[in-house]
């Protein structure tokens, strides 16, 4: 019951009260340039959230093992974005091999994916979040399941943006506020409402 | 654009192209580190640092690259800098450091200093790329200053630490916080469209994808995603 | 040659570039370790000679591993005292607290290093003034100190840190001290009375009813030995149309000996607590009505209490002829 | 001293190495086969993925075309494209029945007028399922250019309320047909130049009450058409484009002006 407690306290706060993208500003020029149709703003979440997943699945041991043992938490940066542009490479080649359809509906995001901060940043969060007291095993899954619930989270808002966006548009809005002046209100407005989750999450488990 | 002179270059990235305002680049730092006027400084001086070194760098090797590796090698160049300059900033400012937190390390993956790598960098000479570094640069660090000044006098009273509203009056302690960052940020692009429309330029449709140095091969800006 | 060309000279190239960049990482990270850690060092010893005053260097100290929350312990080199930190979850996230001690386990400061609270109610924690309060307090009294209204969470998060400090400091300094457990204050209820039981509470001796209306106050009671007088006040709380209810008693001179709550509508758990006791009884030997200041987070309930309570001041002086001098 | 100066740099440069090997290798083994036709025919075609050539897309009909689909089925391209594939695909040219879409509804702000202010959601589709619409006639076009949306060419913009088509860019690939929540656009053969601009199946009194130029079912043009060309069902005429010779015979015996002609 404990270990599921955690899971579902992991898993809401990086959806809900820590959301990516309306909390902690990580992938906000996706944010802003794909949302603005749903069926765009679905297949990039989506690929986003595959390469979260595979980006902490090869990184999280990569820096347990080979970087913090030889104190190199410096070197973090360079490796990470170098196996995250690597592994766009290689799921972009085994996506048009294996699934084609998949690929015409994902592939076409996937190089945006290299220079998103979410992805290099859910990547950099899970080594702060990763306490070595904890065993790998344990550790392991929290950062998976964490990045999974980061991936869940860019979702939700570019789902949500995306329809807000539509209505935005239909909308006679100012002049000079058309655009994307008009989303970054409307973005305010939501992020208020994502604050509140904070507590939520909390009261609901602790 | 090469032939134009490094003065022009200069001004080009602060006013014209600025990277922030108007391409609507590296949003990420700017909505997130700007709480305190003095982050949005250190950033927008780190971020310059980091663009300076990698522009000459880059348009230093630009024939030397093939185009086969020319991502990866900018990117390796690029986080070799960033690096050097969080070593610094932890050793001489560790007040800064502490302040920028995570968003230091991912300037690696600010559109800016990739897009200018790209767009810039590899195809002209060493100096008009330093220029445009420091152009760019500029332009973001004012930026961020003027977004970092907004939030922090509106949110906690004080500019740099000095207190300018009067501890009676009671700030909007929001605008530290992140509704506030979206808020201020989607206020001044439509302070800079109304600019732009007055003097008769139509404001940049395209969000971001525009200076985006993947714009090229990613299918959400052809396919229209970036309209 | 095409091979060559398309495929030897871009690794070669590649693999340059990341020897040459790693090299210049790595002699520059060897070259500012040093500083950055002696910096670091500075920086955390500024802060534990603000917490230990007059301390001039510190050595750390093994800490036992079995304790929850602790970070770090130093002995103070000429012996002055110890300085701990120690962590508690909060509200927003972990509340990280740095505490000084002097040899015999005195807290001669305490100051938040770390915290995520809520900006306005939990960070006023993490402000020096805060910390000063528990200044001089040992292992025993250092729970009577009351937390900052409307952050409870933090609060009790601030004393458990405490409560862990004060364990690294006996594990430091040696000397074991008996430190009293947090015990979350008894969750006080809002005890109504009717208006018999209040003036039965408020005057021993038993009243009668004042037959006249004062100054529109329809219940007054004298006490028979006419050394006090009790009237049943009202006034509008937070939501308008249910009143606020008070007995209120005075002695001759017009001071306050006892307020107790008849009727109470106010929100649960916000304006309520204005009915306890702990609030009410703050108005005793009081002889005005402002004279105690609105509870945090619960103003527009307190002011209510205040405008009744202003009430029976007022109508105290038509009624001060029938007591005895 | 190796761990700290040594190892560093050969953990960075042996891992950009085995990355790029990896990707390497990866792009040998994992190239995907693609046929060389398949690619040169794909990029012939415009990519509207309309479905007017029969088949689920442009690259379906691509690889319909690899084995011997015939070349003239893409409407939107025309015989140009028709002409480039052909001879990708070495076969004979054969020439493209030009299609171009026509808005079955007169009912402009002129011949008709809302019977409410619409305040909602402003696309025809929310607007349709809103008690029928906004206008008086229950079968008129909506006005809020959810085809205008559809159509990448274009080809088709909303004029005085209602939806007009613009023939010299209409490629007929009949995307705005999908859209348009009354069904009023059809894709007719370019040969024909006449065609009735109303779709209300209403009785004629209650289409002249609503509508000046709706089609009150009165059977004149049906009487007069040499070829017999328009039939009368339902209080509605239609033309089969087939027959119609572009007399023009029943333009000028129409009392409301409902059927209309082009002027190419």
């Amino acid at each position: 019951m404990e270990f599921a407690r955690n899971m579902m306290v992991i898993l809401l706060t990086a959806i809900l009260a820590e959301n990516f993208i309306l909390a902690k500003f990580l992938g906000i020029c996706p944010f802003l340039g794909v949302s603005k149709k749903l069926d765009s703003a679905i297949g990039m979440s989506t690929a986003v959230i595959f390469v979260m997943v595979i980006a902490t699945a090869v990184t999280f041991p990569i820096y347990v093992f080979l970087l913090a043992p030889y104190d190199l938490k410096y070197m973090e940066t360079l490796v990470f974005i170098l196996v995250i542009a690597a592994l766009v490479q290689l799921v972009e080649m085994v996506l048009k091999k294996f699934m084609p359809a998949l690929h015409r509906a994902l592939g076409v995001y996937l190089p945006l994916i290299t220079t998103n901060c979410a992805v290099l940043g859910v990547t950099m969060l899970d080594i702060d979040n990763w306490d070595p007291t904890v065993g790998f095993g344990t550790s392991f899954g929290n950062a998976l399941l964490y990045s999974l619930g980061a991936g869940l989270g860019f979702m939700l808002a570019m789902v949500l943006f995306a329809g807000v966006r539509s209505r935005l548009d239909s909308e006679k809005t100012p002049k000079c506020f058309q655009g994307m002046p008009i989303t970054l209100i409307a973005a305010a407005i939501v992020s208020v409402a994502f604050m509140g989750f904070g507590g939520v999450v909390d009261g609901l488990f602790k | 654009m090469s032939k134009q002179s490094n003065l022009k270059v200069l001004l080009n990235g602060i006013i014209k192209e600025n990277p922030v305002l108007v391409l609507i680049l590296g949003t990420c730092p700017t909505l997130a580190v700007t709480s305190l006027a003095v982050n949005g400084l250190g950033m927008g001086i780190a971020a310059t640092v980091v663009l300076l070194g990698s522009n000459i760098v880059i348009s230093l090797l630009r024939n030397i690259i093939p185009d086969k590796v020319r991502i990866p090698s900018y990117i390796v160049i690029i986080a070799g800098f960033v690096t050097i300059v969080s070593f610094l900033l932890e050793a001489y400012i560790p007040s800064i450091y502490e302040a920028l937190g995570l968003y230091l390390p991912l300037i690696v993956v600010n559109c800016i200093i990739l897009g200018r790598a790209e767009m810039f960098a590899n195809k002209n000479g060493v100096l008009a790329s330093a220029c445009d570094a420091i152009g760019m640069g500029l332009g973001f660090t004012l930026a961020l200053l003027c977004m970092g000044s907004i939030r922090e006098i509106l949110g906690s009273g004080t500019w740099f630490g000095m207190r300018i509203i009067p501890e009676s009056v009671q700030t909007m302690s929001i605008m530290t916080l992140a509704p506030g960052g979206f808020f201020v940020f989607g206020i001044l692009i439509a302070l800079v469209n109304c600019i732009l429309m007055r003097k008769g330029k139509k404001p940049k449709e395209t969000a971001g994808c525009g200076g985006c140095p993947m714009s090229g091969k990613c299918g959400a800006a052809a396919e229209g995603g970036c309209k | 040659m095409k091979f060559v060309k398309d495929f030897v000279i871009p690794v070669v190239v590649l693999t340059v570039i990341c020897v040459v960049v790693s090299t210049a990482l790595v002699f520059t990270y060897q070259a500012t370790k040093p500083i950055i850690e002696e910096a670091k060092n500075a920086e955390a010893n500024a802060a534990r000679a603000v917490v230990l005053p007059g301390a001039s260097g510190f050595e750390a100290v093994e800490i036992p591993a079995d304790v929850e929350g602790a970070v770090d312990a130093y002995k103070e080199t000429s012996g002055k005292g110890y300085v701990v930190t120690a962590s508690a979850a909060g509200y927003g996230g972990d509340v990280k607290l740095m505490v000084g001690f002097d040899a015999d386990g005195n807290i001669t400061g305490a100051k938040v290093i770390e915290h995520s609270e809520t900006p306005g109610f939990g960070a006023k924690l993490a402000e020096d003034s805060y910390g000063a309060n528990y200044v001089g307090k040992n292992a025993s009294d250092y729970t009577q100190v009351d937390g900052i209204a409307g952050a409870t969470i933090t609060s009790k998060a601030y004393k458990k840190a405490l409560g862990t400090a004060f364990e690294l400091y006996s594990a430091a300094s040696g000397n074991s001290v008996e430190i009293s457990e947090v015990v979350d204050e008894p969750a006080e209820e809002l005890v109504l009375y009717t208006v018999d039981d209040a003036n039965a509470a408020l005057v021993p001796g038993g009243v009668t009813k004042y037959e006249q209306e004062v100054d529109k106050i329809k219940e007054v009671y004298i006490a028979n030995d006419k050394s006090a007088v009790t009237m049943v006040v009202t006034a509008q709380g937070y939501h308008e149309e249910p009143l606020i209810r008070l007995v209120v008693a005075m002695d001759p001179t017009g001071t306050i000996i006892g307020v107790k709550p008849v009727e109470f509508a106010e929100t649960e758990g916000v304006g309520d607590r204005v009915g306890k006791p702990s609030y009410l009884d703050q108005y005793i030997g009081q002889t005005a009505a402002d004279s105690v200041d609105a509870l945090g987070g619960a103003t527009v309930s307190s002011n209510a209490v205040q405008k009744a309570i202003g009430k029976a001041v007022d109508a105290f002086e038509l009624v001060k002829g029938e007591l005895a001098a | 001293m190796f761990e700290a100066y040594i190892f560093p740099i050969l953990l960075v440069t042996g891992g950009g190495l085995l990355l790029s090997a990896i990707l390497v290798v990866a792009a040998k083994f994992l190239a995907v086969k693609t046929d060389e036709t398949y690619e040169k025919v794909r990029v012939q075609l415009p990519g509207v993925n309309c479905g007017a050539c029969g088949y689920a897309g442009c690259d379906d009909y691509a690889h319909a075309l690899c084995n011997g689909a015939k070349t003239n089925l893409c409407i939107p391209g025309g015989d140009k494209v028709s002409a480039e594939v052909s001879a990708v695909l070495g076969v004979a040219v054969a020439d493209v029945e030009e299609q171009f879409a026509i808005v079955k509804c007169g009912g402009n702000c002129n011949a008709t007028e809302y019977i409410m202010d619409y305040q909602g959601v402003k696309t025809c589709a929310a607007c349709n399922s809103f008690y029928q619409g906004r206008g008086s006639c229950s079968h008129a076009c909506l006005g809020f250019g959810d085809c205008v949306l559809a159509c990448k060419y274009d080809a088709i913009h909303i004029v005085d309320g209602i939806a007009v088509v613009d023939k010299s860019k209409c490629v007929g690939c009949g995307m705005c047909a999908k859209e348009c929540p009354n069904h009023l656009i059809d894709v007719i053969p370019a040969t024909s130049k006449v065609y009735v601009s109303c779709s209300s199946h209403d009785k004629g009194a209650q289409t002249r009450k609503v509508c000046q130029d709706g089609c009150i079912g009165c059977k004149k043009c049906e009487k007069t058409c040499p070829t017999g060309a328009i039939t009368v069902t339902d209080n509605l005429a239609h033309i089969d484009p087939a027959l119609c010779t572009n007399c023009g015979a029943c333009v000028g015996e129409c009392p409301t002006g409902a059927i209309k002609a082009y002027q190419i």
